[in-house]
C-alpha cells in the first residue's frame, strides 16, 4: 500500500524558498502568482494492506521524524 | 552452466560495436582477440575499455613527453593518483580530473559528481582528503545559460564538498564565448598518507576475494549511444537518464570506512569504479598484476531489479569501491563496511587465467584474454598542424584610449579579474581546522598537516587565451604561474597534476594544439623540477563544430617546512614596495588590450624559463629567511592590478613611483610580462641589494601607506575603497542582480 | 574535564572540535560512535559537532536525534551535565527538542562560508566565563540552514530569562539586519537552555583556536568550559 | 485559483535522501517500509480562474523552473 505525507511549512513561519520561487516565476514572466509555498512530499511503500492502519502507521512516520511540528504541518493520504 | 558466452549475431554485433564508438578496424581486433563475435556485455567491456576516456588513445603518444620523475616522485602517472613525498614520512597524494560534459547536461549532478569522483581517487590510495580546489571557465557571462551552469556548478561543488568534510580552498574561473556550450569544470583533490602506506591497484594472490563496497548499482551513467538503443532495455517505461546523481553522505561513510580498514592490513589492491565502473576497475586491477579475475554478478548489491549484466559492468553509479582482500580477511573488512551502514559483497576471485570472466544467473556472458585487451588497445598518433605563430604586438603601437585610473576601475571589475568572493562563499574553505591561508589571501592555499608544522601549498592554473594564441608558450605559461604561485607563499614547488580540456582530436590543428601545449609544459617542467604525477584527458570538447580554447588546467602542490613561514598578498601599510623580474610592456593577449582596447591579438608573454627559476629561487629565500610582508605575483591585468589586488585585500594605500622611461605607462601597468612578483619589505635597500648580487632585475616600486588610495607618479589617486567595490559587486550583480 | 564528542554518520566537525578541546584542557576527547546507549561514567561535556549527519537529508539534525546515543545525552542534561551543539550539533539539539526553535533554510538559500562577528550576551555561564563582558569576537560560519527561528512567545521568553547567548553583530558590536546574514530571528547565533546548561550556536569557535591558522578568537568558549568544568 | 505541483526524482534516479529516510525509519523500529522517494511539492495561488488554463500554466512552470526534467518527474493538481 501506497502513502503519501505532505509536509508543510507551517502559516506564519518563514518560507525564503518558496518566496525566492514566487520572484523567479514572476522574473521568468509568469503573472498572476499570488503565493508560492514550498514543502516535501514523501512517497512511502508499506507492506501493510489495510488503508485506516496504513494511514495511522503514515502519521506516526510524520509525527516522529518527517515532520517538524514546530515549524512544519503534515497531510497524509493513502491508496 | 554454460561456460561460453553467447555470441551476438555477426551483422548485429558489428553495427552495435559501430553505435558504442568502435571504428571498424577496431572492430576487427575485438574479432581477432576473442576468435569469434563478441557478447554484447563483451562489447560493452571493449567499447568503454577502449573509449578515448578510458584508452588515451589520442593523447597517449604525446602525454610520454611529459616529464614524471625526480627523487621526491613516489607514484608518478598511471595510478589512481599521483605521490609524492614531502617530509617526515608523509606523501601528499593528489589528482585532477574533469566532468565537463556531465556539469553541461546538469551543472549541480555533473559538478558534484566530479568533485565525488575525484575524492575516490584519492583516497583509494590510503590518503585522507585535505583540500579540493577546482578549475572552471564558463561561457559568455552576459547569457543566462552561462549564469544557469555557474550556479548548478558551484552549487554542486560546494554541495559535495561541504557535505564530505573536505575544505575547498582554491580555484580559478575564465570566462569566453568559446565555452558557452561547453563549460569545464575540472576538481582536484589533495591527499595525506604516510609514505609508507600507499595503497595500490596492482591485484595479487590467486584465489584472494574481490570485494565490492559502497552504494548499491543502478543504471546510472550507462553510456547514451546504448539507451538510446530501447531493445536492451526491456523495461524503458520512461526514456532513462544517463545522468549520475551524487551522494556525499555515502561517500563520507566510504571514506571514514575505507581509512579503517586501511588500517589493518587486509587489503591488497584496491581501486574506485570511476568510468565504465566495474569493467575498467576489475579489469585494471587484474591487468596490473598479471592475474585472470572471475565475477559473479548475481553477488553485486543492485539497487533496480532486473539488471543485466552489461548494464552492471557499464553502470556507473557513484561512491563504490572494488578491492581484492587478502584471503580469511572478508569477516574483518565487512564488520567495518557494515558499521559504516555500507553495502558489502564478495564478488568473485582471482585467478591464473589471465582472463576475465564474468557470470550471472547460472551463464557466462564475458570470457576475455586481459593481456590484448590493454596491449592491443588503439593508440593513434593523429595528424596535427601547428598553430600559426602570431606576431609580437608592439606596445607602443596601441594607444591608451582611457587612462590608467579608469582602466584600473574597468580591468578589477571586469568577469575574468573580479573577486569571486561570491563563489568561495558558498565553499566551505575552513572545515578540518588546519586551512591557513584561504581563497583571495594569497596567491597559493595554504593548508597544515594535521599535527605536524608542515603545510601545503596549492593552486590551479592556466591562461586560455594565451594558450589559443600559442599553444606552446601557453603551456609552458601555465605551468609557469602555477610555480610562480606556490612559490609567492613562500614553499617549495613540488610537482603537478594536470587537466587537458582540448577539442576534437581527429581535426589536426586541434591535436596541433594538444601536442603544443605538451611540448611547452615539459618544457617548462624539466625547467623548474616540476614534474607531472597524475593528470587527466578531455577531448571532443566541442559545440557545433566550434572547440573551447585549449585549455591544459594545471594543479601545483608545494611544501612549508613551517606554516607560519607563509606570506599573504595583504598590503601591511608602512613597507617599502619592490617588483622583482623584468617588465618590458607586453601588451599582446593581455586583458588590458582585450578589455580597454577591445582586441584580442598578438603574441602571449613569452616565457623565459631560466628567468622564471632565478626570480622564483630568489623571492622563496627572502620570504624563507622573513624578510618578506606581503607578496604577490603579477599576472592577469598586470603589475598595478597586482598592486591593486594586495591593497583590496588588506585596505592600504600605495604612493607608486615613475616607470622607467621609454616604456608608455599602460604598457608599464597593464603588461603581462612573466615571471614577476611584488613584494612589501619593511625596507628595499637590503632586498635591492640582494638582487644586485643574484643577477635578478627588481626596482624599487613606492611604499605602502594607512591611507586607502593608490597615488600614481603622476599625483592622480585611485580610492581603493571604490576599486574594492566594484571588484566586490560584478559576481553578485551578475548573479543575484535578476 | 572530560569531554566526549558524538560522532554521528556524516558528522564532519569533530576533529576540528577535538583540536579545540585538546588545547584549551590538555586532555584529548573521547570519540563516541552515535550507536552508543549509554556515555562514559564521570563525562562533564557532551559535544555535538558540526557537519551533515545523515547527509543533512530531510531536515538537518533531524535523524541524528533519533540516535540511540541522544536519549543518553538528554538524560546526561536532564541530570545537569553540560552540552555544546555547534552547527549540525545546534540543530540536533533543536530537532532533539532539547534547545526551542529551528533551524531554517538561510534567507539567501545559498550555504555561507565566512566570518561572522558574534556578542557575548552574557559572561557568567560555564560556556562564556572567559569572555568580557559584552565582547564580540570573529569566527567562521559554514552552514545552509542556520536562520534560527521560534515563535515570537519562545523568544520573548528566551530574551526575558537571559538565554539567547550568542548573538550577529558587526565587528563593532552593532545588531544590523547586514551582520545577520543567515536572516535568524533578532540576530540569534546561539541560545541556552533553561539551566544554561546546554548551548548551541551555529558558527565555529572551534576553527579559531590555533595562532598559526586563523587566530584565537574563539578559545575563551573552550577555556571557559576547561575553567568551569574542572573535575576529578 | 490553487495548483499544486509535485516533483519526485525519474524512476531508476538514485534518490539519496529517500533512501537515508527509509534507513532512519527502520531504526525508528518502523518495519515493512519497502521504499521511500522524497520529493518536493510547490502549492501556488493563482489569479487565474480557469481550471483548464491554471493547469497549463503550472505546467509550464514546473517544465520551466520548478522541476529540473533530466532527472525529475512532476506532476499537476488544479483545484
Ligand atoms: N573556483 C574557485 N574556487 C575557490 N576559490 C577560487 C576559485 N576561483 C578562484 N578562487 C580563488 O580566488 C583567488 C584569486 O584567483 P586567481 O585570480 O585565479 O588567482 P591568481 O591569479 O593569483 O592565480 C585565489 O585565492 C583562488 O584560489
Ligand atoms: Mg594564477
Amino acid at each position: 500500500m501506497k502513502a503519501r505525507v505532505t509536509v508543510m511549512p507551517k502559516a506564519g513561519v518563514l518560507d525564503p524558498e518558496g518566496k525566492a520561487i514566487g520572484r523567479a516565476l514572476a522574473g521568468l514572466g509568469f503573472q498572476g502568482v499570488d503565493e508560492v509555498r514550498a514543502g516535501k512530499v514523501f512517497e512511502l511503500d508499506l507492506a501493510e494492506t489495510d488503508p485506516a492502519k496504513a494511514r495511522a502507521v503514515a502519521e506516526e512516520m510524520a509525527r516522529k521524524l518527517l515532520a517538524n511540528t514546530v515549524i512544519e504541518s503534515f497531510r497524509v493520504e493513502v491508496g | 552452466m554454460t561456460d561460453a558466452p553467447s555470441p551476438l549475431p555477426s551483422d548485429r554485433a558489428a553495427q552495435l560495436a559501430a553505435e558504442f564508438g568502435l571504428k571498424p578496424d577496431e572492430y576487427e581486433r575485438v574479432l581477432a582477440i576473442l576468435g569469434r563475435a563478441p557478447s554484447l556485455t563483451e562489447l560493452g567491456i571493449f567499447s568503454v575499455m577502449w573509449s578515448e576516456h578510458c584508452s588515451y588513445k589520442s593523447s597517449r603518444v604525446w602525454l610520454r613527453e611529459l616529464p614524471t620523475k625526480a627523487p621526491w616522485v613516489i607514484q608518478g602517472p598511471g595510478e589512481n593518483a599521483g605521490v609524492i613525498a614531502i617530509g617526515e614520512g608523509l606523501a601528499a597524494v593528489f589528482k585532477m580530473e574533469s566532468h565537463n560534459h556531465p556539469s553541461f547536461i546538469e551543472p549541480y549532478q555533473g559538478a558534484a559528481t566530479g568533485v565525488g569522483g575525484i575524492l575516490r581517487d584519492v583516497f583509494t590510495m590510503g590518503a585522507r582528503p585535505v583540500a579540493n580546489l577546482n578549475a572552471l571557465r564558463f561561457g559568455d557571462p552576459k547569457l543566462p545559460l552561462t549564469r544557469r551552469i555557474l550556479d548548478g556548478v558551484v552549487r554542486g561543488i560546494g554541495g559535495y564538498g561541504n557535505c564530505v568534510g573536505v575544505p575547498t580552498v582554491g580555484g580559478e574561473v575564465n570566462f569566453h564565448p568559446a565555452y558557452n556550450g561547453n563549460p569545464l569544470v575540472n576538481a582536484m583533490t589533495v591527499g595525506i598518507a604516510r609514505a609508507d602506506r600507499i595503497f595500490y591497484a596492482r591485484a595479487t594472490g590467486v584465489g584472494n576475494p574481490v570485494v565490492y563496497v559502497g552504494s548499491k548499482t543502478g543504471r546510472d551513467g550507462i553510456h547514451g549511444a546504448t539507451m538510446a538503443s530501447a531493445e536492451f532495455s526491456a523495461d524503458s517505461e520512461e526514456k532513462r537518464p544517463t545522468v549520475q546523481i551524487g551522494d556525499p553522505f555515502s561517500e563520507k561513510l566510504l571514506i571514514e570506512a575505507c581509512m579503517e580498514l586501511m588500517e589493518t592490513d587486509a587489503i591488497v589492491a584496491i581501486q574506485d569504479m570511476g568510468a565504465a565502473g566495474l569493467t575498467s576497475s576489475s579489469v585494471e586491477m587484474a591487468g596490473k598484476g598479471g592475474m585472470g579475475i572471475e565475477l559473479d554478478l548475481d553477488a553485486v548489491p543492485q539497487r533496480e531489479s532486473g539488471m543485466t549484466a552489461y548494464e552492471m559492468m557499464l553502470s556507473e553509479s557513484q561512491e563504490r569501491m572494488l578491492m581484492i582482500l587478502k584471503p580469511g580477511r572478508e569477516a574483518e573488512a565487512e564488520r567495518i563496511f557494515r558499521k559504516w551502514e555500507l553495502d558489502f559483497a564478495v564478488i568473485g576471485r582471482l585467478t591464473d587465467s589471465g582472463r576475465i570472466v564474468i557470470r550471472h544467473q547460472g551463464r557466462v556472458e564475458a570470457d576475455i584474454p586481459l593481456a590484448p585487451l590493454e596491449s592491443e588497445a588503439p593508440l593513434y598518433r593523429r595528424p596535427t598542424a601547428e598553430t600559426p605563430k602570431p606576431p609580437v604586438l608592439d606596445a607602443a603601437s596601441v594607444p591608451d584610449p582611457v587612462g590608467i585610473p579608469a582602466a584600473l576601475e574597468r580591468l578589477v571589475a571586469c568577469p575574468d579579474l573580479c573577486s569571486r568572493r561570491w563563489i568561495w562563499d558558498q565553499y566551505d574553505s575552513m572545515v578540518g581546522g588546519q586551512t591557513a591561508k584561504r581563497p583571495g589571501a594569497a596567491d597559493a592555499a595554504v593548508v597544515r598537516i594535521e599535527d605536524h608544522a608542515r603545510a601545503l601549498a596549492l593552486t590551479t592554473d592556466c591562461t586560455p587565451r594565451y594558450c589559443a594564441a600559442d599553444p606552446e608558450e601557453g603551456g609552458k605559461q601555465a605551468v609557469a604561474e602555477a610555480w610562480r604561485n606556490i612559490t609567492a607563499v613562500g614553499a617549495t614547488p613540488l610537482a603537478i597534476t594536470d587537466n587537458m580540456n582540448f577539442g576534437n582530436p581527429e581535426k589536426p590543428e586541434i591535436m596541433g594544439q594538444f601536442a603544443a601545449a605538451v611540448r611547452g609544459m615539459a618544457a617548462a617542467c624539466a625547467a623548474l623540477d616540476f614534474p607531472v604525477v597524475s593528470g587527466n584527458v578531455s577531448l571532443y570538447n566541442e559545440t557545433e563544430g566550434r572547440a573551447i580554447l585549449p585549455t591544459p588546467a594545471i594543479g601545483g602542490v608545494g611544501v612549508l617546512e613551517r606554516v607560519t613561514q607563509a606570506v599573504g598578498l595583504a598590503l601591511p601599510p608602512g613597507c617599502e614596495l619592490v617588483l622583482v623580474g623584468e617588465t618590458r610592456g607586453w601588451l599582446g593577449q593581455s586583458l588590458w588590450l582585450r578589455e580597454i582596447a577591445g582586441r584580442e591579438e598578438g603574441a602571449p608573454p613569452p616565457v623565459d624559463l631560466a628567468a622564471e627559476r632565478r626570480n622564483g629561487e630568489f623571492v622563496r629565500a627572502r620570504i624563507l629567511a622573513g624578510a618578506v610582508r606581503a607578496c604577490h605575483d603579477c599576472s592577469d591585468g598586470g603589475l598595478l592590478v597586482a598592486v591593486a589586488e594586495m591593497a583590496m585585500a588588506s585596505g592600504a594605500g600605495a604612493v607608486l613611483e615613475a616607470p622607467p622611461a621609454g616604456l608608455p605607462p599602460h604598457a608599464f601597468w597593464f603588461g603581462e610580462d612573466q615571471g614577476r612578483y611584488v613584494l612589501a619589505v619593511a625596507e628595499a635597500a637590503p632586498l635591492l641589494a640582494a638582487a644586485r648580487a643574484a643577477g635578478v632585475p627588481a626596482a624599487r616600486l613606492g611604499r605602502s601607506t594607512a591611507e586607502g588610495a593608490l597615488v600614481l607618479p603622476d599625483g592622480r589617486s585611485i580610492s581603493v575603497a571604490s576599486l574594492r567595490a566594484a571588484h566586490e559587486a560584478t559576481l553578485p550583480a551578475l548573479m543575484e542582480g535578476g | 574535564m572530560k569531554a566526549a564528542i558524538i560522532v554521528f554518520p556524516g558528522t564532519n566537525r569533530e576533529r576540528d572540535m577535538a583540536l579545540a578541546l585538546h588545547r584549551a584542557t590538555g586532555r584529548r576527547p573521547l570519540m563516541l560512535w552515535h550507536a552508543e546507549a549509554a556515555l562514559p561514567r564521570g563525562l562533564d561535556l557532551a559535544v555535538l559537532a558540526g557537519g551533515f549527519s545523515y547527509g543533512d537529508y530531510l531536515r538537518c539534525g533531524a535523524m541524528a536525534a533519533h540516535s540511540p546515543i541522544m536519549r543518553a545525552v538528554r538524560e546526561f542534561a536532564a541530570r545537569g551535565g553540560h552540552v555544546l551543539g555547534v552547527c549540525n550539533g545546534f540543530q540536533i539539539l533543536c530537532e532533539a527538542g532539547m534547545l526551542p526553535g529551528a533551524l531554517l533554510r538561510n534567507a539567501s538559500l545559498r550555504f555561507l562560508s565566512m566570518d561572522c562577528h558574534m556578542r557575548v550576551e552574557r559572561s557568567d555561564t560555564a560556556f562564556t566565563r572567559r569572555f568580557p563582558p559584552g565582547a564580540v569576537f570573529r569566527a567562521t560560519m559554514a552552514h545552509g540552514d542556520g536562520n534560527y527561528f521560534a515563535d515570537t512567545a519562545t523568544l520573548d521568553r528566551l530574551e526575558g530569562e537571559g538565554l539567547v547567548a550568542l548573538r550577529y553583530v558587526t565587528p563593532a558590536g552593532e545588531a544590523t539586519p547586514e551582520a545577520n546574514r543567515n536572516g535568524a530571528a533578532r540576530n540569534i547565533a546561539g541560545i541556552y537552555s533553561e539551566n544554561l546548561r546546554v548551548m548551541g550556536l551555529m558558527p565555529h569557535p572551534e576553527n579559531q583556536v590555533d595562532p598559526e591558522i586563523d587566530g584565537t578568537d574563539g578559545l575563551p568558549l573552550f577555556q571557559s568550559l576547561a575553567d568551569s568544568l574542572v573535575a576529578a
